[in-house]
C-alpha cells in the first residue's frame, strides 16, 4: 500500500472506532517527534465523547473541546501510531479493543 | 521619573479616548428618562473594562501577541470565525453609530444640514489612517479628546447633590417604563465594555513592544484611565439628569442632546458640546475601522502595522478601508442615528459572551500568559458583568423591538 | 429535570410576554410622555435661541424635528385602541403643541425674539418639582 | 523534542526568514502509510484549506468566495515543514517572502486595488 497525503486538520474531532466497533473518542491532538528535518507521527491523543455533542451547533462542536480545554483533562486515550487505521481518513479505526490503550493520566 | 511620565502618559490617553457616541448618547438618555438611577450601569461597565483592558494588555506584554492572533492559536480556525465574523459587523455597526455622531457634530458647528457629512467624514477618517502613524492617531485622538472633560466641568457647575448620585450607583428596580429602564441599561453597558477597544489596545501594545515589565504599568494605567473615563460617562449622566430632567424633556432624537451645555455654559456650551461630540466620534472611528483591520489581518496571518505605508500592508489597509465604507454606507442609507447606536451598544451586550469568554480562556491558559495567569477576582468579575449584561440584553432587546 | 427546565423557561417568556404588552394607561402614559418632551423641547429652544445661546439653523432645525415628532406620533395615535374620550383629548392637545411648535420656528424663521420671548412666556413651564421629585433628584 | 501538531503547528503564524508575516499555517499534511510512522509534511495555505475546516453547509459557499476572490483560484499553497527554521510563538520558515506564492494574494491586493489609491 502507498503514500497518501491526509490533511491533519480535517482529522480533527472524527469520530475513532474501536476494533470491535465501539466508539474510543474522537481525536484532539497529534503528538510528533522532530526527527532532523522531520517530524515523525508518534502517537493521537484520543478526547472525551460526545458530552455537549447535542447541545452545541456544528461549528461550536468542532472546536469546543479545544476552547474549552477539555482534553487536558483524564478520559483522554493515547493511541500509538501503529494502532490507528487511517486507510479511510474519514472513518479512522482503532486497530485493537479500545479497553487495551493506555488511559493519559492529568 | 520615566515610569511616572509614562503612567500619566497612560492615563491622559485613556480619558480622553474613553468617551465616544455611545457612551454619550446612552448617558444622557438615562439621565434625561431616570436621573441618577442608572449610574450603577456605567459603574458596572467600567469595572469591567478595567479588568478586560488590563488583561489585554497583559496578555500583549506576556504573551508578545495580540488578542485576535492568540485566539485563533488557542481555538483554532473554525472557532475564530465566529468571533471574527461578529465583532467585524457589530465593528462596522458601531462606527456608523459614531460616525452619525460626527455628521450631527459638524451639522450643529456649521448650520448647514447637508447629506454628505457622512461621506466627507469617513473620508477624513480614511486619510488620517492612510497617511498618519499609530501614535499620532492613538495620542492625537486622546489629546483632542480632552476636550470632553467639558461635562466634568458642567457636571460641577451644577452642584449636583452628590450622595444621591451616589445612591443611583447601587443597582435598583426602575420605579417607571420598566422596559425602557432595562434596554439602557443593557446600551449603557455595552457602550461601556466596548469590545473593538480591546482588540485596539492589545495590537497597540504589541506595535509598543510591550513586554513582561510593562505589565505593573499597564495595571495602573488601566485601572486609573479607565476609572477616570467612566467619571466621564457618569458626568454626562449628572449633566443631562439636572438640566433635562426639570424641563420634562427625554431625549428621543439626537438634536436634543445637543442643548444640556447651553443653560450652564450658554453659546459656547453649544459648540462645547459640538466639538466634543464631534472629537470624541472622529477618534472612535479610527479606533473601530482599525480594529476591525488588526482582528481580520492578525486572525489571518497578514502583515499588519498602522505604522507602514499602505501598499507595503495591503490587506490590512483594504479591511480599514472597507470598514470605513460600510460604515458610512449604513449612514448615508438614512438609517435614525440615535436607534442604530442605542441599538449597536445593546447588541453589543448580547454578544460580547463570544468575544469575553474566549477570552477569558485564553487569560488562563499558561501556555500563553505563563504565571501572569488571572487571579479568580478578575475571573469573577468579569464573567458575573458579562453574563449580567448578555441576561439582560436577551431579554430586553426583543422587548425593545416588539414595543417599538 | 429537564421538564421542569422547560416549565421554567415557559413561564419566563410568559411572563415577558405579559410584560410587553402595554396597558391603557401605559399607553396614554406614553403618548403624554412624548408630547411633554418636545412641548419642552421646543420651549427651552425658544429661550436659548431669544438668549443668543444657539445658532439660528440649530433653533429652526429643532423646532420643525419636532413639530414633525408631534405629527407622527399623532399619527401613531389614531392606528391605537384606546378609549375615544382619551383619543380625543390626545389628539386635542397634540395639535396644540403642534401649533406653537409651527409659530415658534416662524418667528425663528423671521429673526423675531419679541415674538419668540412671548411665545415662550406663553407656554406652560414643566412642573420641574415633581419631575425632579419623580426621579429622585430632590 | 515533542511537537503538539495541533497546540504547536496547526494555525500559528508563519514568517518567513526576514521576519514577515507569511500567513498562518491553515492546514497541516501528513503522509501516511500503514506500516511506517506518518510524517508531517507540508503547511498548506489558502481559501480552500480553510473552507474545507467549515461545517458542510459553509463550504460550498466560502470555497465559491474564495474562488471568485482569489488570483491563483483556489488551490491551496504548500510549505515544506523541514524548511522551519524556529518553532515557537511564531513559527520561521526559511524561505524568501517577497516572491513567495503565500502572498500572492497580498500582492494582487497591492498592485490592483491600494496601489492604484494616491499616496499609497
Amino acid at each position: 500500500m502507498g503514500v497518501r497525503n491526509i490533511n491533519v486538520e480535517l482529522l480533527l474531532d472524527k469520530e475513532v472506532k474501536d476494533s470491535e466497533g465501539r466508539s474510543a473518542g474522537r481525536i484532539e491532538e497529534i503528538r510528533a517527534r522532530r526527527d532532523g528535518e522531520g517530524i515523525i507521527v508518534e502517537a493521537y491523543h484520543l478526547g472525551p465523547q460526545a458530552l455537549l455533542e447535542r447541545l452545541a451547533a456544528p461549528v461550536m462542536r468542532l472546536s469546543l473541546m479545544r476552547v474549552l480545554g477539555l482534553h487536558r483533562h483524564s478520559h483522554s486515550l493515547r493511541v500509538p501510531w501503529d494502532q490507528l487505521d487511517l486507510s479511510d481518513p474519514e472513518r479512522p479505526v482503532l486497530r485493537c479493543p479500545r479497553e487495551e490503550l493506555v488511559k493519559l493520566a492529568r | 521619573m520615566k515610569k511616572l511620565l509614562e503612567i500619566t502618559l497612560g492615563i491622559v490617553t485613556s480619558i480622553g479616548g474613553f468617551l465616544e457616541v455611545g457612551s454619550l448618547a446612552t448617558s444622557a438618555q438615562a439621565g434625561a428618562a431616570f436621573g441618577y438611577q442608572l449610574i450603577w450601569a456605567i459603574v458596572l461597565g467600567t469595572i469591567c473594562l478595567i479588568f478586560l483592558v488590563e488583561m489585554s494588555g497583559r496578555l500583549a506584554a506576556v504573551s508578545k501577541q495580540p488578542l485576535a492572533g492568540a485566539m485563533r492559536d488557542r481555538f483554532g480556525y473554525p472557532f475564530f470565525l465566529i468571533p471574527l465574523v461578529a465583532m467585524s459587523l457589530l465593528g462596522v455597526l458601531v462606527l456608523a453609530s459614531e460616525l452619525g455622531g460626527l455628521s450631527l457634530a459638524l451639522q450643529l458647528v456649521t448650520g448647514a444640514s447637508f447629506p454628505w457629512w457622512a461621506p466627507l467624514g469617513a473620508f477624513a477618517a480614511w486619510l488620517l489612517l492612510w497617511k498618519g502613524t499609530f501614535s499620532i492617531i492613538e495620542k492625537g485622538a486622546s489629546l483632542f479628546g480632552l476636550i470632553t472633560l467639558v461635562f466634568v466641568v458642567a457636571a460641577f457647575r451644577l452642584h449636583p447633590d452628590w450622595t444621591r448620585a451616589a445612591a443611583g450607583a447601587l443597582p435598583s428596580m426602575p420605579r417607571h417604563e420598566p422596559m425602557r429602564y432595562w434596554f439602557i441599561a443593557v446600551s449603557i453597558m455595552g457602550a461601556s465594555i466596548a469590545p473593538y477597544l480591546l482588540y485596539f489596545y492589545s495590537a497597540g501594545a504589541v506595535e509598543d513592544k510591550w513586554n513582561e515589565t510593562d505589565v505593573p504599568v499597564n495595571r495602573i494605567t488601566a485601572t486609573f484611565g479607565m476609572s477616570f473615563g467612566g467619571a466621564l460617562s457618569v458626568a454626562v449622566l449628572v449633566v443631562a439628569a439636572l438640566v433635562l430632567v426639570p424641563r420634562g424633556i427625554r431625549i428621543e432624537r439626537f438634536d436634543q442632546i445637543a442643548l444640556i451645555l447651553t443653560p450652564i455654559m450658554g453659546r459656547s456650551g453649544f459648540f462645547l458640546f459640538a466639538a466634543a461630540l464631534g472629537i470624541a466620534c472622529f477618534g472612535a472611528m479610527l479606533e473601530i475601522a482599525l480594529s476591525v483591520a488588526y482582528l481580520v489581518s492578525q486572525g489571518f496571518g497578514w502583515k499588519w502595522t498602522e505604522d507602514a505605508r499602505p501598499r507595503d500592508v495591503a490587506r490590512f489597509s483594504l479591511v480599514y478601508t472597507a470598514t470605513l465604507i460600510g460604515g458610512a454606507i449604513i449612514v448615508i442609507v438614512g438609517v435614525d442615528p440615535l436607534a442604530i447606536t442605542l441599538m449597536s451598544m445593546a447588541l453589543t451586550s448580547a454578544l460580547l459572551p463570544i468575544a469575553i469568554v474566549p477570552f477569558l480562556i485564553l487569560m488562563n491558559d499558561p501556555h500563553f500568559v505563563g504565571q501572569h495567569r488571572n487571579g479568580w477576582i478578575s475571573n469573577t468579575v468579569v464573567c458575573a458583568i458579562v453574563g449580567l449584561a448578555f441576561v439582560l440584553a436577551v431579554v430586553s432587546i426583543p422587548l425593545e423591538l416588539m414595543g417599538s | 429535570m429537564l421538564t421542569r427546565w422547560r416549565v421554567s423557561c415557559a413561564a419566563l417568556i410568559l411572563s415577558l410576554v405579559a410584560c410587553g404588552g402595554k396597558s391603557v394607561a401605559e399607553q396614554i402614559a406614553e403618548h403624554d410622555r412624548v408630547r411633554v418632551s418636545w412641548e419642552q423641547t421646543t420651549r427651552f429652544v425658544g429661550a436659548e435661541w431669544a438668549g443668543l445661546a444657539i445658532p439660528d439653523a440649530y433653533a429652526a432645525r429643532t423646532l420643525q424635528r419636532a413639530s414633525e415628532e408631534l405629527r407622527s406620533d399623532s399619527e401613531a395615535l389614531t392606528k391605537e385602541k384606546l378609549p375615544s374620550g382619551d383619543l380625543a383629548r390626545l389628539h386635542a392637545a397634540l395639535s396644540i403643541v403642534r401649533a406653537r411648535a409651527d409659530s415658534l420656528a416662524q418667528a425663528v424663521r423671521a429673526r423675531d425674539r419679541d415674538a419668540v420671548i412671548r411665545m415662550v412666556k406663553d407656554s406652560p413651564r414643566a412642573n420641574a418639582d415633581s419631575l425632579l421629585r419623580q426621579a429622585a433628584l430632590r | 523534542m515533542e511537537i503538539a501538531v495541533v497546540r504547536d503547528l496547526l494555525d500559528k503564524q508563519l514568517i518567513d526568514r526576514d521576519g514577515e508575516a507569511l500567513g498562518r499555517a491553515d492546514g497541516v499534511v501528513m503522509a501516511y502509510s500503514a506500516d511506517a510512522p506518518p510524517r508531517i509534511m507540508y503547511f498548506e495555505l489558502g481559501a480552500q484549506t480553510l473552507a474545507r475546516r467549515l461545517p458542510r453547509p459553509f463550504q460550498g459557499v466560502l470555497a465559491w468566495l474564495g474562488h471568485r476572490l482569489s488570483p491563483r483560484g483556489s488551490s491551496p499553497y504548500r510549505l515544506e515543514v523541514s524548511r522551519i527554521i524556529q518553532l515557537g510563538r511564531t513559527i520561521k520558515i526559511d524561505i524568501d517572502g517577497t516572491r513567495s506564492a503565500a502572498r500572492e494574494t497580498e500582492r494582487w491586493v497591492r498592485d490592483h486595488i491600494i496601489g492604484r489609491i494616491p499616496g499609497s
